[in-house]
């Protein structure tokens, strides 16, 4: 199946159908694994078990920034190709994001009171993440704000593509100025300075994660794409009741349907 | 004055969709105008008359079909060589009729008449010192007129450009379209009320 | 396993990974319910789409 | 090149008329300024230690306050529609207002900055920092506010919605702007650091605002 | 009655959907509690010293970006000449349309103040006193801003302008409200003296602003 | 629909003066309508129409004369028994078309009439969900009308009323007009192009 094919909505719905269920089997299996992985994970010599909240706190800070990617890679559809299913994947994204974000945060801050002695510092690392759920936030209101969809998508496509310049800068935070936050030490020039009992669960974890997000993703596409037949099949209908009581004289000009369907 | 008779100029659209608001508005809409034609558009209300002036605008996106205008600058865009006189008029109630003016003539560029000259044209000689806030309804219209006299360009396009206009000043404004239109310009205007000038009509969406 | 003195956190991070999971797959699961009941409706209602067929046809 | 001038031109004469002129961005500053110790606190040392961020945040808040119309009054009078129709390449106006609005609103801020200095317990020193990053940072505010305001057109929407959005993209320079004055009046860090920070900020929103204003108005047609 | 019940129902209609519905406030109020650290530095006893002034300062913040507007835009579209010809009286009219700015815009300000006060470090009680005083206190900010709003139609000014009329006025109903959120965080004042000013402050507003903003938009005519 | 026969009614304006901006827009202006009576003010562009139009509403205050309505209901100053139709049009782009009206009809109050039937008379009920902010120029002009309908006032001020309405909507407004004429309303309407029903003419400010 080419991209084209895939770019038709139709063509999608099909594929989404038959992909969840494999999708969502591959996601339990692989988390079933992380967590029993992460339960045999030794303790760490100097942060003990709460070394554990590692394995949820990391995959969830990674998804955070993975899934604004994912959004400004379907705004340079939105803005360049006009695409519909770009639009359609840009709003399903920022909720899920905005989820995995509010959950980096909070087991960040669970972390934090062990390891810092406080929930909550103002450093940059911590700050760039709040304000990426900030944004997040605000992109899901600007959504809900409009009802036009398109208008939305184009608004929310620029926004999301200035929004990106956080990335680097919650990427590079700890590196430009030092915090109190953990410098990387996973991704990073010169290998993984992880130990390997830490790093396999935590890989295994950030894929179950990845998955998961691949599959709610996928699901919320296929209901934004029904939200849209609904909404256009709503306007059909009022227009049918239009043409009826103008007793068809703009038969001519009869309204197509449009939109993602 | 010589700019535009360097060609004839060509504008047309074939096969024009629009979309406004998620509703189709028109589909499958022609038309075509030449140098010294003009062109009535006429419809019911909400047929869709100044959504097509704004297509050919620039300032909406068409949802299907071309527009194009053939023997103009060919460095230039189609809006780029277009007035558009629509409902709203552009001006600045804290500026004075002279300073709104000049602005346009300034920022719009292009081969240019003294601003002078066209305020007396249209008959705002008088007010030129005044804020455009103290204008009456008829004398704003006559100031965006004036726009389409100071900076040259080749296609007008009017939205309904009688309104609020007295009988002296539409038969002002129908001299300066059949001025336009023997210097090779063309017009296509929008409107209900006779136009003042002999004009093809375009109708869209049925008969009224 | 033991957790050590900071056990409730550990929980507490994991519990509300869960319960933020399980509200994003609610959300997903009851949308997708909602909306595939409104398009049987209109099924029901007989509005078609522009392609003819049923409103709650892929 | 005449194009642009005249709508610089033209935007601060509104600017100046409409909104009563620079005395008047002057005098919001002054009120935020005399109402920040009310709202803290009368205490003279936390004061001073506050001066910095009271300014930038007087800043801010006659940034925002006036940006919201920078395009929605040229959309609802029809103006934007002829400057989308015109020579000059939309990004380029875009600019062009956004430079209106700073030298309207965002100068005379600047230029009172000394005077208020004094009423916040400031020596000469940290009034010159404060006044020296507010000059480097305060275009800032304005490009990434455009973005913003181009937005509201869009969206036909305005108020908060706006705030909202904006708000985030210019939390970077508030810290940066805060951090060296700081930096100036109670150390240790240098102030050279945040301030080239600063900098950088204001050229890449001076790239980035006009790009991403002027794509929201051109996809926000209708 | 019917005919005030319809311009408040309106106006919150209107507010809700043009500004993004009453989650934009309150998304507004976090990126203002949020930007704070950044002007004034991570210290954590810092901010839960200024913590009820920051909130303060948000409220009078989401309401002076939303005043602006209040008669201006009914006075653009001409809403304004029809209910000034109405037969309810002006001043209950404007009474009602700043009553329908203080639902869409204060109240849920008032409503998020508990999530706020967590991220600002302040405890049970002094986020209850806080959110108290708010509520009190924040209908004087729309009653007083609102005379502001009705100058700016008179005057055909806005912008900073207003906030320039508005923000003297609205010094009082914040230095109350601080003082009495304080008082019960640190003492050594009585929580009564200054909230039972704030009260009055509000009252005294409801009264004034109505009749100030209609002899000011009656005497605008034009 | 009674409301209104109660008695005949006369407005009259005496000796009026008109000063906008500093300027004298008109002086000496006398007139007077009486029920069942249509008035046409005409005159060039910037005459004063419109300023007398508001001066009647109250929207303007007289720098000298006086206007009086005899007749109507007493307890009711004249200003809230007009209906004022002016060029802005205040509909509120985000509420829908039956939204703006019921807004309207509430606040306004007085005899009502039902607002869907209105909206079908002008027109526009198949657009009674969209917002406002979708309606073209005349579906805006139409959706005002419906509110002279909804809630019955005798006295009916009109700035250019057929100004954006086509064909079809001219006619029913004349339509409209009428009927409110026989019911014993008075109209006053400012107007350049012909109004569509007999009506005495008011001339402002010499020939025009
Ligand atoms: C609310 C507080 C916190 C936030 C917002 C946060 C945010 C983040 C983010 C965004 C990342 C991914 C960065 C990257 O890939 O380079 C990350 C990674 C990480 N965080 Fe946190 N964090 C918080 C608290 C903590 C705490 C308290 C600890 C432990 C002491 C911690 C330890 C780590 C570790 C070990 C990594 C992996 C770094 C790597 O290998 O790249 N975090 N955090
Ligand atoms: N807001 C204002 N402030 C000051 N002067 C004004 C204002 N509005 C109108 N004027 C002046 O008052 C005079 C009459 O204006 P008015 O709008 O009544 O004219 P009109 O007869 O309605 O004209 P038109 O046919 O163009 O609608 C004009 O000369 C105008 O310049
Ligand atoms: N901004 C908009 N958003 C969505 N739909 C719109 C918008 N403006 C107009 N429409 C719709 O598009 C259709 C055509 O509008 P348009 O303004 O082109 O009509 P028109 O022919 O100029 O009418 P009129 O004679 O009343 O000026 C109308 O049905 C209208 O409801
Ligand atoms: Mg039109
Ligand atoms: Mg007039």
């Amino acid at each position: 199946m080419s991209l084209i094919d895939l770019a038709n909505p139709t063509r999608f719905l099909a594929l989404t159908a038959r992909a969840l269920p494999w999708l969502a089997a591959a996601t339990v299996i692989l988390l079933a694994i992380g967590l029993y992985q992460a339960a045999l994970a030794p303790d760490d010599y100097q942060q003990g078990a709460t070394v554990k909240i590692m394995f949820v706190h990391v995959p969830n800070a990674w998804l955070a920034m993975f899934v604004w990617g994912v959004m400004s890679i379907a705004s340079l559809g939105t803005l360049v190709w006009r695409h519909p299913l770009a639009d359609v994947a840009a709003k399903a994204a920022a909720p899920i994001g905005a989820a995995f974000t509010f959950l980096a945060l909070l087991t960040g801050s669970l972390w934090g009171r062990p390891m810092w002695g406080t929930y909550w510092e103002w450093d940059a690392r911590l700050t760039s993440v709040l304000i990426l759920f900030l944004m997040y936030l605000g992109l899901m209101a600007l959504w809900r704000a409009v009802d036009d969809p398109s208008r939305a998508a184009r608004a929310a496509a620029v926004l999301t593509l200035v929004g990106a310049i956080n990335l680097p800068i919650i990427k590079f935070s700890v590196d430009w100025w030092n915090t109190l936050h953990q410098p990387a030490s996973v991704m990073r020039m010169g290998g993984s300075a992880l130990d390997k009992s830490f790093l396999i669960p935590l890989l295994v974890m950030a894929i179950a994660f990845t998955l998961l997000f691949v599959t709610l993703h996928l699901a919320a596409m296929r209901n934004e794409i029904l939200r849209r037949r609904v909404r256009s099949l709503q306007m059909m209908q009022a227009s049918r009741i239009a043409f009826s009581s103008e007793a068809g004289s703009r038969s001519e000009n009869a309204s197509n349907e449009v939109g993602a369907v | 004055m010589s700019g535009l008779k360097q060609g004839e100029l060509q504008l047309h659209g074939r096969g024009l969709r629009c979309v406004r608001g998620g509703r189709e508005v028109f589909a499958r809409l022609d038309f075509a105008a030449a140098s010294g034609e003009a062109v009535a558009v006429v419809g019911r209300n909400g047929s869709g008359k100044t959504s097509l002036l704004r297509l050919i605008a620039g300032l909406l996106v068409p949802a299907g079909g071309t527009i194009a205008l053939e023997g103009g600058e060919s460095e230039l865009t189609l809006a780029e060589q277009c007035h558009y006189l629509g409902h709203r008029d552009a001006l600045k109630p804290a500026l004075s009729v002279q300073e709104n003016l000049a602005f346009w003539a300034d920022f719009l560029g292009g081969e240019r008449l003294d601003a002078v000259e066209s305020l007396a044209t249209v008959g705002l000689d008088h007010a030129a010192y005044l804020p455009a806030g103290f204008l009456s309804a008829g004398q704003r219209r006559r100031l965006s007129l004036a726009r389409l006299l100071t900076v040259r360009r080749p296609v007008w396009l009017l939205d309904e450009p009688t309104n609020a206009l007295d009988v002296a000043g539409q038969e002002m404004f129908g001299g300066l379209m059949r001025e336009h239109l023997t210097r090779g310009g063309l017009i296509i205007a929008a409107t209900h009320a006779p136009l003042g000038i002999e004009a093809r009509e375009l109708r869209i969406g049925g008969v009224a | 396993m033991s957790l050590g003195p900071y056990a409730s956190f550990i929980v507490t991070s994991y519990a509300a990974a869960a319960v933020v999971i399980a509200i994003l797959i609610g959300w997903v699961v009851l949308d997708h319910r909602s909306l595939t009941a409104r398009l049987r409706e209109f099924d029901r209602s007989g509005v078609t789409r522009r392609s003819g067929r049923s409103a709650v046809d892929s | 090149m005449t194009a642009l001038s005249a709508l610089i031109r033209r935007d601060i004469k509104i600017a100046l008329r409409v909104g009563g002129g620079a005395l008047i961005g002057v005098l919001f500053f002054l009120t935020v300024v005399v109402l920040m110790p009310f709202a803290v606190g009368p205490d003279l040392a936390l004061l001073s230690r506050l001066g910095p961020a009271i300014l930038w945040l007087g800043a801010l808040l006659a940034s925002l306050l006036t940006l919201d119309r920078l395009f929605m009054a040229d959309h609802e009078d029809g103006s934007l529609d002829l400057i989308t129709m015109s020579r000059t390449p939309l990004e380029l106006a875009c600019a062009a207002k956004a430079l209106a609005h700073w030298i309207a609103a965002g100068l005379p801020l600047i230029v009172a900055t000394p005077v208020l200095g004094l009423l916040l317990n400031l020596d000469m020193v940290a009034t010159g920092a404060v006044a020296l990053t507010l000059l480097a940072g305060t275009p800032a505010l304005t490009f990434t506010g455009m973005i913003g305001a181009a937005l509201a057109v869009t969206l036909h929407r305005g108020g908060l919605l706006m705030a909202v959005l904006v708000l985030p993209l210019s939390i970077p320079v508030l810290i940066f702007g805060v951090a060296a004055s700081q930096a100036v009046i109670v150390g240790p860090m240098t102030f050279g650091a945040p301030f080239s920070i600063l900098c950088a900020l204001s050229l890449v929103s001076l790239v980035i605002g006009p790009f991403a204003a002027a794509a929201s108005l051109r996809h926000g047609l209708d």
